[in-house]
C-alpha cells in the first residue's frame, strides 16, 4: 500500500536572496525529457501548475504571488497560466489571507496559499491555531477543510531578522494541523501534490535554503506516480524516508537539515563510521516505524534540526524514540540543534546552524567506547 | 463640502468608486462618493419607541439613503420571530439557571436584530453568527436544541454549517468576518449569487481582524454585508473606551465601502437598511457596514455581573425601547395584529421553549472516541494509538467496576 | 543565594466560571494576621498591589481588567485603589494591548498585562515573538523590556472551546521569553512578584483551575521574604520545588498538573509506593538540576502536562532528563499530556486531562519487574 | 451635506470630539466634525513640480485645513538634508551593488517624506521608523554607519534607540506602530510633551496592527502622528489591489480622528502638514493620519526585479515630479539658495557619503557569543551551557588548526 519514497539531495550552501532571479528563470525553463537538473522551486511550481489543471477548485493565492510569482518566484507563471481569478494577490494581511482561505474552502475551494516569510505567518497564528486546526473536529467532520498554508521557513541565506524563524514546532505542537516538510526535490513535488489533495490542512513547510537545490528527477514520471498513487489510493504522509543507510547511528533530520545530515554521514563514512540518515518528511504524522525500525538497529541516535531545541519538534522525536527504543539505546540520544537565541543576523548565522561539524561531534559523543 | 474621492488630486479614482451603485448615486442625488459612504446624518428609525411610525422625514433617509417601508407580511413574519426570540432568550437563561446548560449570552433586547439578521436574506445566502446570536441562528432555520450543543457542552457546536448555511457560532471575536469574505469569494469566483451576512459586536471592531475582513471584502468587491450589533458594551467596557469615532458606521468610508446606522430596537427600521443592503450587495454594489444601535439588556453572560459597571438607569431607559413590545403596537396600530394571531404566534414560541426545554432536559450520553474521530479527515497513527490507549482505560475502570467518573 | 522554596496545594476539581463571583469576594476580604486560607487568586491581586505599590512606573492593563476586576477578578480593587491611569481597560484587541505594553516598557513602564484567556492571546503572537522576545536582544541589551503578560491557562473549568487551551509550549519554544507558572498558592504571590521585578519579558501562565483553590499562607510573610530577596538579589526564578519528597519514582508536574500529582503520589503511598513530585515552577529557566538529581535518585520518571504530548514542553522535559540521566533510568521516561487533539467540549474533557488514575497507569508501566 | 457627529441621534458624542482642536475648527470655519476628520477635498500642494510655488487658492486647503507656509530656515534645512537623503540612498545602492551591504531597501525618490518626517520633531520626540525609513533615521542625528548595521547584516539594529528617540527600524509590517502608541502612552501618563511619530507604507495599513494601533492612540488620546508614505506598492501589489477607499486618509475618521493627505514630493507642504500634525498633537489634539502621495521610483529592494509588475513610463512620470529637483528650482527662484550654498551642501552630502563607504568598507569582527550574550537582561543556566559549548566547539577547531570557517 505504501508509495515508493526515494530521496536524494545536494548538501548546498549559502544562497542571497538576490539569487531568487535565478530560481524564476529556472522555473520557467520548459520541460525536458528523462531526469534533468532540477530545482525545488520548480518542483513546487510544477506541482501547483498540475493540480491547478487537475482541478478547478485549486487556487493560490497570498503576497506579490500574482504578477511577481512571489518574492521566491515560487508561483511564477501561475496567473499568466490560469489567469487572476485562479492565483492573485491579497492585500497584505495574513490573517485575512488564512482567514478568507478558511472560508474558501468551507465553499468547495482548495486554497494553497503563501505566507511570504516564517515570520511573516504569525498574524496569521490565531486563525491557524483556532480555526484552521479545529474546524474540521468541532463541526463532526461536516466541514472538511483542505488548506494548504505555504511557508518558506528556517535561515541559511542570510536574511535579515524575522526572515529565518524555523516555526515547525509551533505548527506540529497544535492538534488538527498536519506538518509536511520536503528535503529533496522529488518529495518538492510529490508532497505538495498530496497536501493539495488532502482533506486535511497541511501546513507545508518549505526550506527556503533548499529552493535552489537541484536534483536529477523526471517530473512527467513524478507526475504519473501521482496518478497512480491517486488511483490506488495511496500516499506518502506519514512515511519518513532512509536518505542513507547505515548501521552504527542513526541521524534524524527534516527539511533544510537533511542536506546537512547526509553530509555528516558522507564524512563520517570517511572515517570509517556508517551513519543511517532518516529524512522525517512529515512531521505530523509522524512515523515511528521507520525510526524506531532504525535506532533498535543502530543503537545509538543523533536528531538534527534548525530550530531553537527547546520543547520542539526534535525534543519529540528524542522523547518518542526513548519510549520506544529504550532497551535498545546504547548512549543518550543527543540533539543537534539551533542554540535557543533569536536567529542571528546573516554574519552570525553560520554558528548558529546545525554543521556536518557539530553533528559529527555529537555522533563521537555517543559513548562507542561502552 | 464636496470632496473629490480621488486617492491624489491627479489619479483617476480606483474602480470601485466608478462602480454602479455608488455612481449612479452620485449622479441621481448630486451627492459626493463621501456623502454616499458616510452614513446618513442620523440613524435610520422608522418607528418610535412607543410603536408609532415616524413621518418620512424624520426617518433619517437622505437622498441616496433612502429606504422604503418593508411590506406587511415581512414585518408579520418578523413579529412571529421577536417573540420566539424573546421566548428562547428567556427560556434559554432559565436552563441555564437550572443548571442545564452551561453558559447563555443572551440577545435578550436585540432581538430585532437577530430576526432582521436572518431574514434579510434569501435560502442560498449564508450568515456567519457569534456566539451571542442564537436567536437569529434559530430564525434562519437551525434546529433549536442543535444550536444550544455549544452551551450544553456536549460539543463545540451542534449544526452542520452546510444545511442552513450558517457559520458555525463564533467565539474568538471578528474571525468570522474573514471566514464570511473567504465564501462570498469562493461564490462569486464560481459566478453564484451568494450574499453573505457577517455579524458582530461594537467590541469586536476593535480587533485587527475586523479590519482585514473590511478591507478584503472592499478590495475584491464582495457581496458581504458587515452587520454590527452595536450593544453598547463588550463585556464590562462600554463603547467610548472602544471607540471615538463619529460613529462605527463611519469606518465603511475607510474602506471605500457605504456605511449606515440604524435603529437596531427597530425591526421595520433593519428590515428596511439589511434588505436594501443585501439587495445592493447581490447586485454588485461590494460590500456594505450596517451599525445597528441597540443595548445588551442582561449580563454578558450568567458569569458575567452587570451590576458592576453600569447602573440599573441606564438599563431602564433601555427597557423603554424594547423591540418586541414597540412592533406590537406598531402592528396592533396597523391593524395587522389581533389577538388571535397574537395567541397563535405565542403558542409556536410555547412550543419552541417546549422542544428546548425537553431537548436540553435530556442527559444525552457523550462518546469519548468523538475526542479521536474528527480531528482530521484522514487520522493519523498517533491518534489512532492515543484512542486505543483511552478505550483500554475506560475498559479497564470499567472491568474493575468503577466505572467513568 | 537561593531563596527558600516552600509548597504545598489541594487538588482541586472542576469549577464552573459563575464561581468567579465567589473569587471575586475573597480576593476582596481584608487581610487577617498568620497563615490563613487564602486563594490563588487573592495572592496574585495582592501580588500587583503591592507591586504598584512598590514602584510607580508598574502598570496593569487589558481587557475588563477596570472597573469588572477581570473575567477571574484577580484585578479586582486595583483601579479603585490606584486609579485609572495605573490599572485600566483598553479597545478589544490583544496585538494592541501588547504592543502598546512594549512601546511603554521601552519608555520606563513595567506593564503587567492580561490576556483574557489562553486562545486570546494568539492574535497578539506576532507581538509576543517577534518583538517582545526579541527587542533586548536585537538592541544588545539597549532597551530592556520588563513585561509580563498574564495568561489564564489550561481547562479543568467546563469552559467553551478556545477557553481552555493549554499554550505554554508555544512560548517555551520561543527564545528570549521566560515562562512561569505557579502551582501553590505562595508561589502565585511570588513568582508574580519576580515577574514583576524582572527585566526580562516573562509569560505569566495562570492555571486558571487553581484560582479558586485555597493554600494556608501568611501573606504578610511572604510580602518580607519578597523583601528580603530584593535586598538579597535572590530570587526562585529557575529553581523547580520537590513538592512531596519520595524515593521510588519522580513525577514531573507544573501549573495545573502539580495538585492531580501529588494526589496520585498520595494515592500510591497507601499502594506502598513511594512517589516524588516536583513542580517545575519555572519552564524557562528550566531547573536540570533538581530534576535530574531526583530521576537519578529514582530511576524512574512520568512527565505530567495537560497540553498535548507531541513538540511540547513535557517533550523537552523527557529529552532533557534522558539526555542526562540515560544510565540512571531503570524504564523509559512515561508521560501523561493531553491528548494530541483540540481541547474538547465540557463533558468530555474529563477524558482529556491527565487524572491520577492515567498517572498511576503510568506509573505501573515503569518497568518494575525488571 | 452636514453629518452630526453623534454615534446615535439620541446619545451625546464621546468625548474627544469635544476636544479642543476639533470643537474649535467646527465652531470657527461652521464646519463639521466629519469636514474636520476627513481629509481636505484635494492633497496639500505648495510647490508644483516644476519647483513654482503655488497661489494660496490651489494649494487644497480649506477652512479647517490651513497651512502657512513654514519658515526660510526650516526650508533650507530640508534642502540640505534632501541632497543628503538623496546622496545616502545611491551611495548605500552602490554599496549593495558592490556587496559591502546585503539588501537596502532605497527611499530614493521618497526623500522629501524623509526629511519632513525628521524635520517635524522636536529633540524630545520619538520616531517608530521601517526598513526604507533609514534616511529619515539618519536625519534624525543617528550615525549612518550605526544605522547601516540592519542592512549589512553584523547584527540586527546597531543603533541604541533611547539615544535619539528612534525606535529600531522595524520589519514586520506596523508592528512599530503599536509600539509608538505605547511610548506615547508612557510619556503621557508622566505628563511628558513628547510627540510620537509612527511611520508606515501603503500595504502596510492593509494590516491588523494598524487598525488597533490608530483605535488605541484615538481612545487614549494620544500625541501620535501616523504617517503614511504611500508610496503606491507594496513590493509588487500596486494600491489598488491594496484598498479601495477614496483616499488612506479617509481611514482617519473611521477612528476619530482627523486625516490628511499631501503630495509627499513636496517638502514644503509635507513640512507645513507634518508641523501643524506634530503641534496639534502636542497642545492634545490626539492622534491624527498624515498620507503622503510619492513614489517608490526603484525596486522594493535589490533582491526585487520591478520590471515584472510596472511599466517604464510610470517610473518615468513620476521622475519629473523629483523632490530634490523641485526644491532647488524652488529655493534658487526665491533666492534663498546660491551655487555656494548649494555646493558646500554636496560637499557635507559627500562627507557623509564616504563615512558610509568607509565605515562599511571595514570588515568589523563578529563576537560569537554576542549570540547568548543579549538574549535576556539575566541568563538562563541553558544558555550559558549552550553559550560554553559554542566556545568549545571554537576552541577545539582553533586549536585543530582550521580556525572559523
Ligand atoms: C479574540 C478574543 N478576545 C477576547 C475574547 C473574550 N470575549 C468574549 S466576548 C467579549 C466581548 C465582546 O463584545 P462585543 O463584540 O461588543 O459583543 P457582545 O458580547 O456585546 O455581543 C470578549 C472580550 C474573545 N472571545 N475573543
Ligand atoms: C507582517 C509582514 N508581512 C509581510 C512582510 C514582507 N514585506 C516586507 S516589505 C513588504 C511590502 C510593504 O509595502 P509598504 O507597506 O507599501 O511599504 P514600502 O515597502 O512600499 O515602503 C512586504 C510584503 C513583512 N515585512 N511583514
Ligand atoms: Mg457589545
Ligand atoms: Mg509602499
Amino acid at each position: 500500500m505504501s508509495p515508493t519514497v526515494t530521496t536524494s539531495s545536494e548538501a548546498n550552501g549559502n544562497v542571497s536572496a538576490a539569487t531568487a532571479r535565478a530560481a524564476a528563470s529556472a522555473a520557467a525553463t520548459a520541460e525536458a525529457e528523462g531526469p534533468q537538473p532540477v530545482t525545488m522551486a520548480k518542483a513546487l511550481n510544477t506541482a501547483m501548475a498540475d493540480a491547478m489543471q487537475a482541478d478547478p477548485s485549486v487556487l493560490v493565492f497570498g503576497e506579490d504571488v500574482g504578477m511577481l510569482g512571489g518574492v521566491f518566484r515560487i508561483t511564477d507563471g501561475l496567473t499568466k497560466t490560469f489567469g487572476e481569478q485562479r492565483c492573485f494577490d491579497t492585500p497584505l494581511a495574513e490573517s485575512g489571507i488564512v482567514g478568507m482561505a478558511v472560508g474558501m474552502a468551507m465553499n468547495g475551494m482548495r486554497p494553497v496559499i503563501e505566507m511570504q516569510f516564517d515570520a511573516f505567518a504569525y498574524p496569521a497564528f490565531e486563525q491557524i491555531v483556532s480555526h484552521v486546526a479545529k474546524m474540521h473536529n468541532r463541526t463532526k467532520g461536516a466541514l472538511k477543510l483542505p488548506l494548504v498554508i505555504r511557508v518558506p521557513y528556517a535561515g541559511g541565506i542570510g536574511g535579515v531578522e524575522h526572515h529565518c524563524d524555523s516555526s515547525e514546532s509551533y505548527y506540529a505542537h497544535t492538534a488538527g494541523l498536519k506538518v509536511f516538510t520536503p528535503a529533496t526535490v522529488a518529495d518538492g513535488y510529490r508532497m505538495l501534490r498530496e497536501a493539495i489533495d488532502s482533506d486535511d490542512p497541511v501546513m507545508f513547510m518549505e526550506p527556503k535554503k533548499l529552493y535552489w537545490s537541484k536534483d536529477m528527477v523526471d517530473l512527467e514520471e513524478l507526475r504519473e506516480q501521482h496518478s497512480a498513487n491517486v488511483a490506488a489510493g495511496t500516499s506518502s504522509e506519514g512515511r519518513a524516508a532512509v536518505a542513507r543507510p547505515g548501521t552504527d547511528a542513526t541521524l534524524i533530520a527534516y527539511g533544510p537539515s537533511v542536506p546537512t545530515a547526509l553530509a555528516a554521514a558522507a564524512a563520517a563514512a570517511e572515517e570509517g563510521r556508517s551513519l543511517e540518515v532518516i529524512d522525517v518528511r512529515t512531521i505530523v504524522p509522524f512515523d515511528d516505524e521507520t525510526v524506531s525500525a532504525s535506532v533498535r538497529k543502530t543503537g545509538r541516535a543523533v536528531v538534527i534540526a534548525e530550530a531553537h531545541g527547546f520543547a520542539s519538534v526534535s525534543s519529540e522525536i528524542v522523547a518518542r524514540i526513548q519510549e520506544r527504543c529504550f532497551h535498545y539505546l546504547a548512549a543518550p540520544i543527543r540533539r543537534v540543534t539551533g542554540f535557543d537565541v533569536p536567529y542571528p543576523a546573516p554574519k552570525l548565522e553560520h554558528y548558529y546552524l546545525p554543521s556536518v561539524d557539530r553533528i559529527l561531534d555529537a555522533v563521537d559523543d555517543l559513548q562507542w567506547e561502552d | 463640502m464636496t470632496i473629490s474621492a480621488n486617492h491624489t488630486a491627479h489619479d483617476p479614482g480606483p474602480q470601485t468608486v466608478n462602480a454602479d451603485p455608488v455612481a449612479e448615486a452620485v449622479r441621481k442625488f448630486g451627492i459626493t462618493v463621501e456623502d454616499y459612504m458616510l452614513p446618513a446624518r442620523h440613524q435610520i428609525q422608522m418607528v418610535d419607541p412607543g410603536g408609532r411610525l415616524k413621518p418620512d422625514s424624520e426617518q433619517g433617509t437622505e437622498p441616496g439613503h433612502e429606504y422604503p417601508l418593508p411590506g406587511a407580511e415581512e414585518l408579520l413574519a418578523a413579529y412571529e420571530q421577536l417573540v420566539i426570540g424573546r421566548r428562547v432568550n428567556d427560556q434559554n437563561s432559565a436552563l441555564v439557571r437550572q443548571g442545564r446548560m452551561a453558559v447563555y449570552p443572551s440577545s435578550h433586547g436585540q432581538e430585532a436584530c437577530q430576526v432582521a439578521a436572518a431574514l434579510c436574506l434569501s435560502e442560498g445566502d449564508w450568515m456567519f453568527p457569534t456566539y451571542r446570536d442564537s436567536v437569529a441562528v434559530m430564525a434562519r432555520g437551525v434546529d433549536p436544541v442543535q444550536t444550544m450543543t455549544l452551551f450544553r457542552g456536549d460539543w463545540h457546536s451542534g449544526y452542520d454549517p452546510m444545511k442552513h448555511r450558517v457559520g458555525i457560532q463564533c467565539t474568538p471575536l471578528t474571525t468570522q468576518l474573514l471566514h464570511a469574505v473567504g465564501v462570498a469569494h469562493a461564490a462569486k469566483l464560481r459566478g453564484e449569487n451568494t450574499v453573505v451576512l457577517a455579524m458582530c459586536g461594537d467590541g469586536a471592531t476593535s480587533e485587527g481582524d475586523f479590519h482585514e475582513a473590511l478591507n478584503f471584502a472592499a478590495v475584491f468587491h464582495l457581496p458581504v454585508v458587515f452587520f454590527v450589533q452595536n450593544n453598547k458594551y463588550a463585556i464590562s467596557v462600554p463603547l467610548a473606551h472602544q471607540s471615538v469615532a463619529p460613529s462605527l458606521a463611519h469606518k465603511a468610508v475607510g474602506y471605500g465601502m457605504a456605511g449606515e446606522r440604524v435603529d437596531g430596537n427597530d425591526v421595520v427600521a433593519l428590515l428596511a437598511v439589511l434588505d436594501r443592503a443585501v439587495k445592493l450587495a447581490r447586485d454588485g454594489s461590494g460590500p456594505l457596514l450596517v451599525e445597528a444601535n441597540t443595548y445588551r439588556m442582561q449580563a454578558h453572560t450568567n458569569a458575567d455581573d452587570a451590576t458592576r459597571y453600569r447602573q440599573d438607569s441606564e438599563v431602564a431607559e433601555w427597557l423603554a425601547k424594547d423591540p418586541v413590545s414597540r412592533m406590537k403596537t406598531y402592528l396592533t396600530g396597523r391593524g395587522l395584529l389581533d389577538d388571535e394571531t397574537d395567541f397563535r404566534i405565542a403558542e409556536k414560541a410555547e412550543a419552541i421553549a417546549t422542544r428546548l426545554r425537553d431537548g436540553l432536559g435530556e442527559d444525552v450520553p457523550v462518546d469519548p472516541q468523538d475526542l479521536f474521530r474528527h480531528v482530521f479527515a484522514s487520522p493519523t497513527p498517533q491518534l489512532l494509538e492515543q484512542s486505543a490507549m483511552l478505550a483500554d482505560e475506560l475498559a479497564r475502570e470499567e472491568s474493575s467496576g468503577e466505572g467513568a467518573k
